[in-house]
């Protein structure tokens, strides 16, 4: 059924669709519509069978998540920036174990200094932690995400982020098609643990693991990520025969067939990308898109097969590996080994600065040129980091950064919109 | 009254464990020959191992309470690591572990998806949850968790082996570590050697300020009080917390056959407090038996050793006397002595 | 694809006013988006909200920066923020005001513009007269139906209904939607001087 | 359960980690001997029968018990239950009353009629015991047991020996002699009373009906009052102690008169004062020492004292008269011994009743080949309590021993087990005593706080004038009670402690009755069984190298 609501909104009665039994919630800007959804879902008894817990932090949030997963309840909590970060030694337990936990990442940047917008620093500094990483580009993508997301999880034992953007899709209200329960439950089927805290059948659960046997445990988990690969356009295929509609998978190339330059980016800026490819490609350019739906497992060969008729690349990436440049780029290097592309990295959008179509057409015609630094800030100003750099060279005690940075653009407080 | 029944045996009353003179069903959970041995032969703790000896007392009376319906959680700490490495493990109930600071937490969400399971009618069992941890899991690194869970009266038992210290990780100071006591970083050295006094938190008197249902104290050197106690703690629902004081001849440098000595002069001192108390109220206190000065418990450990040199510290062991002797008024621990 | 951009203070009721234009377009059969400035704003700051209405998928995500419309929600923010920031010549402005444009000062600013474009409603006195609250959000947007011909006053109305008509009575929504009508009317008649004037 | 590998594991799989290998010391179960059992002349299996009687098991417990002493009854009135002063229990707070449990469970027996069983088999031996008295009877009854035919041969009229001609009614009821007695009668015993044997050999080889003794058992006690030098006139009543106890039981009570001194500070002593006075007279005992010094019990003293005798410490008797006798005083010198003092008192006295100690009368003995006296006039007997002729064994009163009726029920048991293993050509062996369980060897925790039971006494105006049990017994409550203040030991009585403070679960329970084992597989040798065994049963022995 084709509604408007809010991004949170949607997720919140996609994952009630899926039947959770358990869930956890600590509120945290911009997770929090979500959760309060589900919350009085489940509080109104319009989810029935569901465990809602309050509690008191997103450490004890992921724990409880990992308590109730092992004793074989399908179990969804949700989390941004510091929250992801303060879970993260969880966040690791929960796919050491094995344990198929389903978790919006609503993506904020982290601090300091603090900072409520949007940008996938939370969910990629968790890159290596063990979960799978789905990125949705529109909140259409995010519900329908949530549901390949419970039996992808469950299928492969291992825990998965659906990440969306936070407030550009959680707090957007849009079209969306809400699948009906028997959609749902025609797709995703009852929860069936590889292991479980069972009276009858007693096991212990999460034994000390020593030189002898660490290595192929941590193999197994990286070879159950490798099987995850070959499932998740399985997943999108059986979705799209039961609701008809396409989500998921591992890559979305859009005008790539006879691109020269492919930019390459993950989540909501996607759809920006492609009016601004759109336009350039009215004007004669030869550029397309190349979406990253499955940043973990990473798409090495599918991302090699987009991008093997190009000339160059452009990764957008809303993050930044401080003191190296891109997290994604790095990721799409290794993609491209040996096939001796040109390759731009482009940090934008950090802690919410708005990617306009302008500043990417701009930037992308530059990169159609070669002429694009290979790590490129977009919209950065110079002007006051410069001063900033600056002042640090004459004065020891130069003061904080940001609130020098504010009041060099004249900004107090408040935007100047 | 404690929870402790009275049982009228002159031989030895209730302090042995078995007594074959009583009523099967008033002996102990440990006296059965089909206990649980909840926790198994072949386990690494230490000789003489006052927490696999207090967690088996505990597991085993709180499966025996359930029917054998329960789930634990276990906290990262000695217990954990000597009783599951790979590839053995020696628990013989579901157990999970999963970090140092979140048992509390793992806990509620067992008890969550075993609710929602009976609710859906796929579970028939009655099945309960215990949480357990030692000392540096309970009360420093665990505490948000375990706080949080009592708050929300989870139907969560937590039961924390209170060893005074990390002992896992080479015996250093935890919240847990009593004034004066030498650990790795507390050491004897400097104008306050160990310890220092006025630091510290007991956290059965902070459970009990949650106003959960049930808090209660016990060591390992009253079964019948503790499995009573246990077994109670299983007869409620929500929040519960039992506290026991689980001697480590490593950490406290005492001979591996005096652990449980230890933990009887703890409690003969009114070092160690041993009460119950519910909704915030304390209900009972086990008295002393046979008071004896602090210096009857110090002197045999050898991490109070540096107290016992050639000139003792006279004004230290006072103030630990004080310490006893306050717990004594506090939780009127002379009072109903047999 | 048309853009509009709502600006008031935090507890005015922006977020929901951007929401409920993008639910009225819905309604229609329109892409809509609707999405906040994302701030952390409490209740009298400053606050944007924004909406995109189009007759294909929405694709595009940045802020609003060249809107074709404006609704000020306080006219006291003119002295404050620079509402008018990228509006296209010729734009809408709305402004929730007992005063004209010329009592505003904007006289100058909008001098050669289509006059019918250029509205003012006292939408916090019909707020009042017809919920109870100084909130002007809603009979905004039935005065901005009426202004910008874009959306019809009963897809305002079944939008008022779908954010009301759940949680409290729907004696609420009624009250809001005969706001929005007054609103709409009075804009109507605003629109018909300003053409005849 | 399809599990993951490694982090996931099946439950109790810690049992292949054999952690016994981490030992260098290892517990052992072991039996060390209770101090009571160490202490009983009888050598009663105290602790065992305890046990027995802590579970309300009395008819076991006095099976148990009659295994060492066929006189259950008899031991719980007169034995001077040294076992008591032996008893850790002491250390925690009182000794556990053993002599009242033991009373109790004879009197039981005595009230359900329990009989000892004849022998399952006959060995075809003949035994001549001589005296029927404590020593004899106990021997035959061993003896019996052991399957031989046993003639007991008395002078006297009644069985019991000292035990009825020395032993005043009011501490033995002579129900309760006779029962105990006729029980061993009715074990197929033969008793002749009233025949004194004169000469051993002879009354041996003349047998009976069935040919010679093959083994005889003497035990005719010391009953010939030994006299002291007084000088006296010749009206002067002087009497000896074993006369008159003796006299008490046949039809002519003595004459003694109002003022009776009885000389001595025995048992005795107090026996026949306590006596007279029970008649009506005024006893007043006559001591050369102190009170501290008297060989009598004290609480025998007390006891006499309470009822009303007097006492005149540190005395010798210089004269007797008519109706008066002359007293010199005493002192102790440095090594304790009494030394005159020159200082005379006149006491009013109607008789003096000598009680100086017993001799034995060793005419039977005449003529025996190898038999060898000892210059106090006892027997000399080896360790086996054989006399210097083969096949001729003595015990009792009339061997060097302490003189009393425990201690004569042991040589009875003592001597049957020796006899018994000369009859068939062997000797007896006993087996090696376990070391005795010293009181720091247990954990006294674990005792519930249990102070002793207090036996009933008779009011003092009936203890003063009638010949009724002065001490009263235990009603079943107060036995089992007493019973279960037994510590039991060095034995195990299965608490379970080992069993539950093991923290690796190394102790195997092996039911009731069948106490525990050890699991070498996983003990580590913590000691934590050894520390919380209440009762000292268990010992750590260091792992050989």
């Amino acid at each position: 059924m084709l509604k408007q609501c809010e991004g949170s909104h949607a997720v919140a009665e996609a994952v009630a669709l899926c039947r959770p039994e358990v869930i956890c919630a600590y509120p945290i800007s911009p997770q929090t519509h979500i959760v309060e959804g589900i919350g009085e879902m489940v509080k109104s008894g319009e989810l029935k069978d569901c465990e809602f817990i309050n509690v008191e932090s997103e450490f004890a949030a992921m724990s409880v998540a990992i308590g109730s997963s092992a004793a074989g309840a399908r179990t969804y909590t949700a989390t941004a920036s510091q929250g992801l970060l303060y879970m993260v030694e969880a966040v690791y337990n929960a796919s050491g174990l094995g344990l198929p936990i389903v978790m919006t990442v609503a993506n904020r940047a982290i601090g300091a200094p603090i900072n409520i917008w949007n940008d996938h620093s939370d969910s990629l500094s968790q890159r290596d932690c063990g979960w799978i990483q789905l990125f949705a580009e529109t909140n259409q993508e995010a519900l329908d995400l949530h549901i390949q997301a419970f039996k992808l999880a469950e299928e492969v034992s291992l825990p998965v982020m659906v990440c969306m953007d936070g407030f550009i899709l959680t707090h957007a209200y849009e079209r969306v098609d809400m699948p009906t329960q028997e959609q749902v439950d025609a797709y995703l089927p009852a929860y069936e643990p590889r292991q479980v805290l069972d009276t009858a059948e007693p096991v212990s659960i999460g034994a000390m693991v020593g030189p002898e046997a660490f290595m192929e445990v941590r193999y197994l988990a990286h070879a159950r990520q490798m099987q995850a690969l070959e499932r998740i356009p399985q997943l999108a295929a059986e979705f799209k025969s039961v609701f008809g509609r396409e989500a998921g998978g591992l890559v979305r190339p859009y005008r790539c067939e006879d691109a020269e330059t492919i930019v390459i980016a993950m989540g909501s800026v996607l759809g920006t990308l492609k009016d601004t490819v759109d336009a350039m490609r009215d004007a004669g350019q030869k550029i397309g898109v190349l979406g990253i739906t499955s940043f973990r497992p990473f798409p090495l060969v599918a991302v090699a097969a987009a991008l093997k008729n190009c000339k160059r690349f452009v990764v957008l990436e809303k993050s930044l590996a401080v003191g190296i440049g891109g997290i994604v780029a790095t990721n799409v290097r290794m993609a491209v080994t040996g096939m001796g592309l040109k390759g731009y990295t482009v940090i934008a959008g950090l802690g919410g600065r708005a990617i306009t179509v302008k500043s990417l057409a701009g930037m992308l015609e530059k990169a159609g040129r070669d002429e694009l630094d290979l790590v490129t800030f977009l919209d950065l100003d110079w002007k006051a980091v410069n001063k900033q750099l600056e002042l640090e060279k004459t004065k020891r005690r130069s003061g904080p950064v940001a609130e020098a940075l504010l009041r060099h653009a004249g900004i107090v407080g408040a935007r100047n919109y | 009254m404690s929870a402790q029944q009275t049982v009228k045996f002159y031989q030895t009353g209730t302090f042995t464990v078995g007594n074959r003179l009583l009523a099967p069903e008033e002996r102990s959970v440990q006296a059965n020959m089909q206990r649980t041995n909840s926790i198994n032969s072949g386990h690494r703790a230490c000789q003489g191992c006052g927490e696999a000896l207090g967690a088996r007392y505990a597991i085993d009376a709180a499966m025996n309470a359930t029917k054998r319906q329960l789930i634990a959680a276990n906290a990262t700490g000695c217990l954990e690591v000597f009783s599951t490495p790979y590839p053995e493990t020696s628990w013989q109930i579901p157990w999970i572990h999963s970090l140092f600071g979140n048992t509390a937490a793992v806990g509620t969400g067992i008890a969550a998806a075993i609710k929602v399971k009976r609710q859906k009618g796929e579970l028939r069992e009655d099945v309960r949850v215990v949480a357990q941890g030692g000392d540096g899991g309970t009360t420093d690194i665990g505490f948000g968790c375990l706080s949080g869970m009592f708050e929300r009266n989870d139907d969560v038992l937590y039961i924390c082996y209170d060893n005074g210290g990390y002992m896992n990780t080479g015996v250093q100071r935890s919240s847990a570590t009593p004034p004066a006591a030498r650990t790795a970083t507390t050491m004897p050295v400097g104008p306050e050697p160990g310890n220092p006094f006025g630091q510290g938190k007991f956290v059965p008197a902070i459970a009990m300020a949650h106003e959960i249902p049930y808090v209660a104290t016990a060591t390992v050197a009253d079964l019948r009080d503790l499995e009573a106690k246990v077994t109670k703690a299983m007869g409620i629902r929500g929040a519960r917390y039992i506290h026991i004081l689980v001697p480590c001849p490593l950490g406290w440098g005492t001979a591996s056959h005096d652990t449980i000595r230890m933990a009887r002069l703890a409690k003969e001192t009114g070092i160690f407090p041993v009460f119950e108390a519910e909704h915030g109220e304390i209900k009972s206190a086990l008295a002393i038996r046979r008071q004896l000065p602090v210096e009857d418990y110090l002197r045999p450990q050898k991490r109070y050793a540096h107290l016992f040199g050639k000139k003792p510290a006279v004004d230290t062991i006072a103030r630990i006397q004080a310490i006893a002797d306050k717990n004594i008024r506090r939780y009127g621990l002379l009072e109903n002595q047999h | 694809m048309f853009q509009i951009r709502i600006h008031g203070r935090g507890g005015q009721g922006v977020v929901t006013a951007a929401e409920m234009l993008s639910i009225a377009a819905f309604e229609e059969g329109r892409h809509a988006q609707a999405f906040p400035s994302f701030g952390s704003e409490r209740t009298g700051a400053p606050v944007v909200a924004f909406c995109r209405i189009a007759d294909k998928e929405i694709r595009l995500r940045e802020p609003i920066m060249e809107p074709d419309a404006i609704i000020i929600q306080d006219p006291t923010l003119l002295h404050q923020v620079d509402c008018f920031a990228g509006l296209k010549q010729d734009g809408y402005i709305l402004i929730n005001t007992t005063k004209s444009f010329e009592q505003l000062g904007l006289g100058d600013f909008v001098r050669d513009w289509h006059p019918e474009r250029l509205c003012t409603v006292s939408a916090t006195e019909l707020g009042i007269k017809h919920v109870g609250r100084p909130v002007p959000n809603v009979p905004l947007l039935g005065g901005f139906a009426a202004v910008s011909g874009l959306i019809k006053l009963e897809s305002v109305a079944k939008a008022i209904e779908d954010k009301f008509g759940d949680k409290s009575s729907s004696k609420v929504a009624q009250g809001n939607i005969a706001a929005a009508t007054e609103a709409y009317n009075i804009v109507r008649k605003e629109m018909e001087d300003a053409v005849h004037a | 359960m399809d599990k993951p590998f490694a982090i996931t594991l099946n439950p109790g799989s810690s049992l292949a980690n054999h952690t016994g290998s981490w030992r260098t010391a290892r517990p052992v179960y072991l039996d060390r001997l209770p101090p009571c059992n160490n202490q009983c002349p009888a050598g009663e299996d105290i602790q065992g029968w305890l046990f027995d009687a802590e579970s309300g098991g009395y008819e076991a417990a006095w099976r148990h018990l009659t295994r060492d002493n066929p006189f259950a009854a008899i031991m719980g009135r007169v034995c001077y239950h040294s076992c008591e002063s032996a008893c850790n229990r002491g250390k925690i707070d009182e000794a556990v009353g053993i002599n009242s449990v033991e009373r109790f469970l004879g009197d039981e027996a005595i009230k359900r009629g329990w009989k000892f069983a004849a022998p399952a088999r006959e060995s075809g031996k003949k035994v001549l015991i001589v005296g029927a008295g404590p020593s004899g009877m106990s021997a035959a009854y061993h003896l019996r047991r052991m399957g031989h035919a046993v003639t007991v041969m008395d002078a006297g009229p009644y069985m019991g020996g000292m035990m009825r001609f020395g032993i005043p009614k009011y501490r033995l009821p002579r129900e309760v002699l006779d029962a105990e007695m006729q029980r061993i009668v009715d074990m197929g015993v033969t008793v002749r009373l009233n025949s004194k044997v004169d000469n051993i050999l002879e009354q041996m080889k003349s047998g009976g009906a069935g040919g010679s003794f093959d083994a005889a058992f003497l035990a005719v006690g010391a009953h010939i009052g030994k006299r002291a030098m007084i000088p006296s006139g010749d009206a002067a009543r002087i009497v000896d102690a074993i006369s008159v106890l003796r006299s008490m039981e046949g039809e002519d009570k003595p004459l003694l008169g109002r003022r009776v001194v009885v000389y001595g500070g025995g048992n005795t002593a107090v026996d026949v004062a306590r006596t007279v006075k029970r008649m009506g007279a005024e006893p007043i005992i006559v001591y050369r020492r102190t009170r501290d010094k008297a060989p009598a019990h004290d609480f025998e003293i007390e006891e006499a004292l309470q009822e009303g005798v007097m006492v005149k410490w540190l005395s010798t008797i210089k004269q007797a008269g008519d109706k008066e006798i002359t007293i010199e005083k005493m002192a102790l010198d440095d090594k304790g011994f009494p030394q005159p003092t020159g200082e005379f008192e006149t006491l009013e006295a109607d008789s003096v009743v000598l009680a100086l100690g017993q001799d034995v009368d060793l005419g039977l003995l005449n003529g025996v080949p190898g038999l060898e006296v000892t210059k106090d006039g006892v027997v000399k007997v080896g360790t086996d309590l054989m006399t210097g002729h083969p096949g001729i064994f003595a015990g009792g009163d009339m061997v060097p021993a302490e003189r009393n009726v425990t201690v004569a029920v042991g040589h009875g048991k003592k001597a049957a087990r020796n006899i018994d293993a000369w009859l068939r050509g062997e000797t007896y062996a006993p087996p090696p005593k376990h070391e005795v369980a010293q009181f720091e060897k247990l954990n006294p925790w674990y005792y519930a706080d249990a102070p002793k039971t207090v036996r009933p006494m008779l009011d003092i105006i009936r203890r003063q004038s009638t010949f009724d049990e002065v001490q009263g017994g235990l009603d079943e409550s107060n036995a089992l009670f007493e019973a279960r203040r037994c510590l039991s030991c060095g034995n195990c009585f299965e608490c379970d402690n080992c069993y539950g403070v093991c923290p690796d679960n190394a102790v195997i329970k092996l039911g009731p009755g069948k106490r525990f084992q050890f699991n070498y597989d996983y003990c580590k040798g913590c000691g934590v069984c050894v520390a919380e065994c209440p009762c000292g049963a268990i010992r750590m022995e260091a792992e050989e190298i």
